[in-house]
C-alpha cells in the first residue's frame, strides 16, 4: 500500500517545483501563444487538462498491456502521439455532437493540443518514472494521473499568471523592438527565477 | 551633359537563383525559431550548451529533409482527405527510426536530448513544412526546402546555445556530446568566476531568446525603415524627373506655340 | 463506397510500411543501443574503480528493500578491488539510482548519483556534497545535508545506509551467525509483554528453512542478549548482540555447559534475569506448535483429559503503518476470544478501532468472520488508514480459523 | 519473428484508428462560432480547424 504522501509528493512536485512549462520547457508554444487574454489561457488550461488525464490513463493502459509485455517499446513514440491524436480527434467529435457550449469553450484549442508537446511530454516522462515499477500496476497508474493532474494544473496556474502579466503589458510602453514576444519572453524567465526558489519545498 | 545615375527600384525584387533562394531563405528571412516562433520548447530545452543545440538540430535536419521527401513523394497517393494525418504518421516513423540511430551512434547525444527526442514529433516546424511545402511540390525542391529550414533552426539553436553556454560556463566545448573524435573548448575566457550558472537553466534560456528576438526584431525594424527610406528617395526622384518631363514638354509646346 | 474501400486500404498500407521501416531499424540498432546501456553502466564502475577489469567482474542480485545489485570488482591481475552496490531509493522527480563503491578496507570509495530525474540545480546542490562521502569508513559516516534539497539527498542517503548496514554487518544477525553457520535472514516473530524477553525472532538459511529461534533479553540499558534455541527447542546458549560488558559474559558463560541439551531439561539456579528468560520459555516451548511465521503460530494447547480442546493461534500480519500481531483462542472448534498484541497503528485512526473492541465482538461473534462488514465500525474514516486496520484485524481472525479447520486442531 | 509482426500489426491498427477518426471528426460538422480573426491569425497551428474555415470563407 502506498501512502497518501506520495499522491500529495507528485502533485506538488509536478505543479511547482517541475513546472511544465517554466522548468520542463514543455507547452511552451501555447504558453506564448495562446496567453494574451486571460480568457483564452483559461479554456486552453481545461482542454489542456482533460486531454492529459485521458491521455496519461490510455498510453499507460497501451505501454503496460501491450508494449511492454511483447516487447515493443520501441514504438512507443509513434504510439503514443497517434494515441493522442486520435483521443483529441474523438473529444472533439464528440464535444460537437453533444455539446454546442463546451466546443464553443475548448473547440478552438483542441485542434492545437495534438502539437502541444506538454501532453506527450507529460505521457513520456509517466513511462520513464517506472511508476507500474515502483507501486505496482494499479497504484502506479494512480500515481501516473495524478502526477499528470498535478502539471495540468501547474500549466494552468503559470498560465493564468502569465496572461494577466501580458494584460498589464499590453498597456506598458516597451520599445519597439522589445513589443510582444521578446518582452514576454524576458518575463516569462523571471517568472521561472521565482520558481527556481519553489526547490526548497521538498 | 553626363548621363544622371538612376536610382534602382527598391520595390522591384531582385531576381533569385530559384533553389539557392530555397536553401537559404530558412536563415534569416524566415528563420523558424527567430521569424516563425515554431518550436520553441527545444529551443528552450536543450540549448544550455551550443553542442546539445546542435546535436538537436542535426536531428531536425534528418527527420526534416527525410519526411519532407516522403510527404512529396507521396503527395499524389494520398487523398486530400487524409493528408495531415498520413503526414503525421509519416513523421512519427522518421522520428522513431531517428531516436533509435541517436541511441546506437550518439548514445551521449541521446542521453542529454532525453525525452526532447520523441518530442520532434510535435514540433510545428516539421509539421508546418510538410503541409505547406512538401505536399505541393516536387521531390528535389522539398528536399532543399527541408534541409535549409532545418539549418536555419540549427543555426538559431546554436546561437542561443552558444551565448548561454559562454555566460553560464565561459566557455564552448565540443565533442563531449557528439560522436566526434575529438573533445575541445572552441573558446575559452578563463573567467571562472564570472560564471552565471542561471544562463544554463530554465530562467537564462528564456532570457536568452528573448534578448535574442528583439536584436532580430530591431536589425528588422531598421532594415524596414532603410527600405522604406529608399522608397521614399525613389519616388522623390521619380516625381522630380516627372515635373521635369512636364515642364519640358510645356517649354516645348510653348516653343512649338509659339 | 468503393472510395471508402481505397482510404481504408491506404490506411492499412501506411501503418504496415510505417511498422516495417520502425522493426526493421529496430532490428539493426538493437544490438548497438544495449552495448551503449552497456558501456553507459561501465563507465559509471570506472569511475570509482578506474583499475577495474571490465571482464571479470561479479554481479550478484540483492534482495532487498534498497540495494538491488552487489558488484565485486577485480583488476586485471585478478586482484578483489571492492563492491560497488547498486541502489535505487525514491526522489520526488523519480526514482534515483545511486552506486555507492567500497574498498577492500570498507571505506567508500565514491558515491555517484547515476540516475535522476530531479530538478537539475537542486541535483547540482547534492551533487557538490557527495564528495565528501569519500574515504570515510562505514560506522562513522558523517555527513551535512545541503539546504533546500532534502528528498534528493535523503533518497541517496537512503542507499549509503543499506550499504553501511551490509558492510559493517547487522549485530543481530552476526549474532546469529555465531550459533548457526548457515544463517542468512531472520524475521521478528512478535512481541511477548510480561516475559523476561521482548522479541521472538526465527533465524532461517539461504533457502528459507528455519534454523532455529531466538529470544531477545534486555539485561540493562546496554546490554542485549540472545537465548537462541534450534529448530527442536535444544537450548543453543546465549549470545550477546554487540559487545556486552564482563559481569553479562559472566553470566552468559555460566550456561555454557548446557549447550545442546533440550531446553526443557535446563534446571538453573543463578537467580539473573537469564534463568527467568529460560523459566519463562520453557511453558511456552512445551506448548507451541509453529508453522510459519508470516501466518498462524499454534501456540498453547488447553489440554482436559488428554484431549486438546482448545488452541491459541498467533497471527502475524500487516496493519496500515505496520506489523500487528494477533492471539485468536479456539475451544471446541469456535472463536473464544481474539486479542489484538501488539499494532504500530496511528492514534487517530487505527488505534481507536482496535481500542473500542466493537470489531473484536463482531469477529468473535458472527458465524463467518468474513462475511463481517468492516466498514461499519470505521464510520468515522471511510477511506483510509482505519478500514485498513480494521481489514488487517479480520485477515487475522479468518487466518487463524482457517489454519485451524485444516489442521483440524491437532 | 512474432515479437516484429506484432510491433507492425500495432502500428497499423493505431494509424488505423487514429486515420478513422481523423476522417469521422472531419464528417462532423463544426457549430457556427464567431471568431476574433486578429488572434486565430497569430496562432501558427496547421491543424487548426477554425483557420481553414476562415481562409475558405475569404
Amino acid at each position: 500500500m502506498i501512502s497518501p504522501t506520495v499522491f500529495f509528493v507528485a502533485i506538488v512536485s509536478s505543479m511547482l517545483i517541475n513546472n511544465i512549462v517554466l522548468m520542463r520547457f514543455l507547452g511552451v508554444c501555447p504558453f506564448l501563444g495562446v496567453s494574451r487574454k486571460t480568457e483564452s489561457a483559461l479554456g486552453m488550461s481545461a482542454a489542456v487538462t482533460f486531454v492529459m488525464l485521458v491521455a496519461s490513463v490510455l498510453t499507460y493502459i497501451l505501454y503496460y498491456l501491450v508494449l511492454d509485455p511483447f516487447g515493443i517499446e520501441y514504438i512507443s513514440t509513434i504510439a503514443f502521439i497517434l494515441v493522442i491524436a486520435s483521443l483529441v480527434q474523438l473529444v472533439e467529435m464528440f464535444i460537437k455532437r453533444f455539446s454546442q457550449k463546451l466546443y464553443k469553450m475548448l473547440g478552438i484549442y483542441l485542434p492545437l493540443i495534438v502539437t502541444n508537446c506538454a501532453i506527450l511530454g507529460i505521457v513520456e516522462i509517466n513511462i520513464r518514472e517506472n511508476y507500474a515499477v515502483q507501486y505496482g500496476f494499479g497504484a502506479g497508474l494512480a500515481v501516473a494521473v495524478t502526477s499528470a493532474l498535478g502539471a495540468a494544473l501547474g500549466f494552468a496556474l503559470v498560465m493564468f499568471a502569465f496572461s494577466s502579466i501580458r494584460e498589464r503589458l499590453d498597456a506598458a510602453t516597451v520599445p519597439e523592438s522589445w513589443k510582444g514576444v521578446p518582452i514576454s519572453l524576458v518575463v516569462a524567465g523571471i517568472m521561472a527565477l521565482a520558481f527556481l526558489g519553489l526547490g526548497g519545498i521538498v | 551633359m553626363a548621363e544622371k545615375k538612376v536610382a534602382k527600384n527598391p520595390m522591384k525584387k531582385k531576381k533569385k537563383n530559384g533553389r539557392l533562394d530555397i536553401l537559404t531563405k530558412g536563415f534569416i528571412r524566415e528563420n523558424p525559431i527567430f521569424i516563425f516562433l515554431l518550436g520553441m520548447c527545444p529551443a528552450l530545452a536543450v540549448t544550455s550548451t551550443m553542442e546539445t543545440g546542435l546535436g538537436m538540430g542535426l536531428l531536425v535536419i534528418l527527420v526534416l529533409t527525410g519526411s519532407n521527401v516522403v510527404v512529396s513523394l507521396i503527395r499524389n497517393l494520398i487523398p486530400e482527405q487524409i493528408q495531415i494525418p498520413a503526414f503525421i504518421v509519416v513523421i512519427a516513423t522518421f522520428v522513431t527510426i531517428v531516436g533509435m540511430l541517436t541511441e546506437a551512434y550518439a548514445f551521449a547525444l541521446h542521453q542529454s536530448l532525453g525525452i526532447f527526442i520523441p518530442l520532434i514529433v510535435v514540433n510545428c516546424l516539421i509539421m508546418g513544412r510538410a503541409t505547406s511545402f512538401a505536399s505541393k511540390n516536387k521531390v528535389s525542391d522539398s528536399a532543399i526546402d527541408g534541409f535549409g529550414m532545418a539549418l536555419g533552426f540549427t543555426f538559431a539553436l546554436m546561437l542561443i546555445g552558444a551565448t548561454r553556454e559562454i555566460f553560464a560556463s565561459g566557455a564552448i566545448a565540443l565533442g563531449v556530446y557528439l560522436p566526434l573524435p575529438f573533445e575541445i573548448s572552441i573558446i575559452n575566457t578563463e573567467m571562472y568566476l564570472f560564471n552565471m550558472d542561471v544562463f544554463a537553466g530554465p530562467a537564462g534560456g528564456f532570457i536568452v531568446i528573448g534578448v535574442l528576438l528583439a536584436l532580430f526584431t530591431a536589425i528588422g525594424n531598421y532594415r524596414q525603415k532603410k527600405k522604406e527610406a529608399e522608397r521614399q528617395a525613389w519616388i522623390e526622384q521619380k516625381k522630380k524627373e516627372a515635373a521635369e518631363r512636364k515642364r519640358k514638354k510645356a517649354m516645348e509646346s510653348a516653343g512649338d506655340a509659339s | 463506397m468503393f472510395d471508402k474501400i481505397k482510404i481504408a486500404g491506404i490506411l492499412l498500407v501506411v501503418g504496415m510500411v510505417a511498422g516495417l521501416a520502425i522493426v526493421g531499424v529496430h532490428t539493426l540498432t538493437e544490438d548497438r543501443i544495449e552495448e551503449n546501456r552497456l558501456a553507459m553502466q561501465y563507465e559509471d564502475y570506472v569511475s570509482i574503480f578506474p583499475d577495474m577489469d571490465l571482464t571479470n567482474y561479479e554481479e550478484k542480485a540483492l534482495d532487498q528493500d534498497v540495494l538491488t545489485t552487489r558488484i565485486t570488482a577485480y583488476d586485471s591481475d585478478g586482484d578483489f578491488l571492492g563492491y560497488i552496490f547498486i541502489g535505487e531509493s525514491a526522489s520526488y522527480g523519480g526514482t534515483n539510482r545511486v552506486l555507492v563503491g567500497v574498498d577492500s578496507d570498507g571505506r567508500i570509495v565514491k558515491v555517484i548519483l547515476s540516475q535522476t530525474q530531479d530538478t537539475a540545480n537542486i541535483v547540482q546542490n547534492v551533487i557538490d556534497i557527495l564528495d565528501k562521502f569519500e574515504g570515510q569508513a562505514f560506522g562513522e559516516v558523517d555527513y551535512d545535508a545541503p539546504s533546500g534539497a532534502t528528498q534528493s539527498y535523503d533518497s541517496i542517503w537512503r542507499v549509503v545506509d543499506a550499504v553501511s548496514l551490509m558492510i559493517e554487518g547487522d549485530p543481530t544477525q552476526e549474532a546469529f551467525e555465531s550459533v548457526f553457520e548457515d544463517a542468512d535472514s531472520y524475521d521478528v516473530l512478535f512481541d511477548h509483554e510480561d516475559l523476561a524477553f521482548v522479541e521472538e525472532f526465527n533465524i532461517r538459511d539461504a533457502d528459507g528453512t528455519i534454523l532455529g529461534y531466538a529470544y531477545e533479553i534486555d539485561v540493562d540499558d546496554e546490554n542485549t542478549v540472545f537465548l537462541v534455541v534450534d529448530q527442536d527447542d535444544v537450548f543453543k546458549g546465549f549470545v550477546p548482540k554487540d559487545a556486552v560488558d564482563d559481569e553479562t559474559q559472566a553470566m552468559i558463560e555460566a550456561y555454557d555447559d548446557h549447550i545442546d541439551t533440550p531446553l526443557v531439561d535446563i534446571d538453573p539456579d543463578t537467580g539473573d534475569i537469564l534463568e527467568d528468560a529460560i523459566n519463562d520459555l520453557k511453558p511456552l516451548v512445551e506448548t507451541t506448535t509453529r508453522v510459519d511465521y508470516d501466518i498462524v503460530v499454534r501456540y498453547k494447547d488447553y489440554i482436559e483429559d488428554d484431549e486438546v480442546v482448545g488452541v491459541t493461534y498467533i497471527v502475524r500480519t500487516d496493519g496500515y503503518n505496520a506489523r500487528m500481531i494477533g492471539e485468536v483462542t479456539i475451544v471446541d472448534d469456535e472463536l473464544f476470544s481474539f486479542v489484538i498484541r501488539s499494532h504500530n497503528e496511528s492514534a487517530d485512526w487505527g488505534a481507536i478501532i482496535i481500542d473500542d473492541g466493537d470489531l473484536q465482538e463482531a469477529l468473535i461473534d458472527a458465524d463467518n468472520p468474513e462475511d463481517v462488514d468492516v466498514k461499519e465500525y470505521t464510520t468515522f474514516d471511510a477511506t483510509s488508514g482505519a478500514t485498513q486496520t480494521g481489514e488487517a484485524m479480520q485477515r487475522i481472525v479468518v487466518a487463524a480459523l482457517e489454519y485451524h479447520n485444516e489442521e483440524g486442531g491437532q | 519473428m512474432t515479437e516484429a509482426i506484432i510491433a507492425i500489426i500495432t502500428v497499423a491498427l493505431i494509424v488505423f484508428i487514429y486515420i478513422g477518426s481523423y476522417v469521422l471528426n472531419r464528417r462532423v460538422p463544426a457549430p457556427y462560432q464567431k471568431v476574433d480573426e486578429a488572434t486565430c491569425g497569430a496562432c501558427s497551428n496547421y491543424a487548426c480547424g477554425v483557420k481553414q474555415k476562415l481562409s475558405e470563407e475569404r
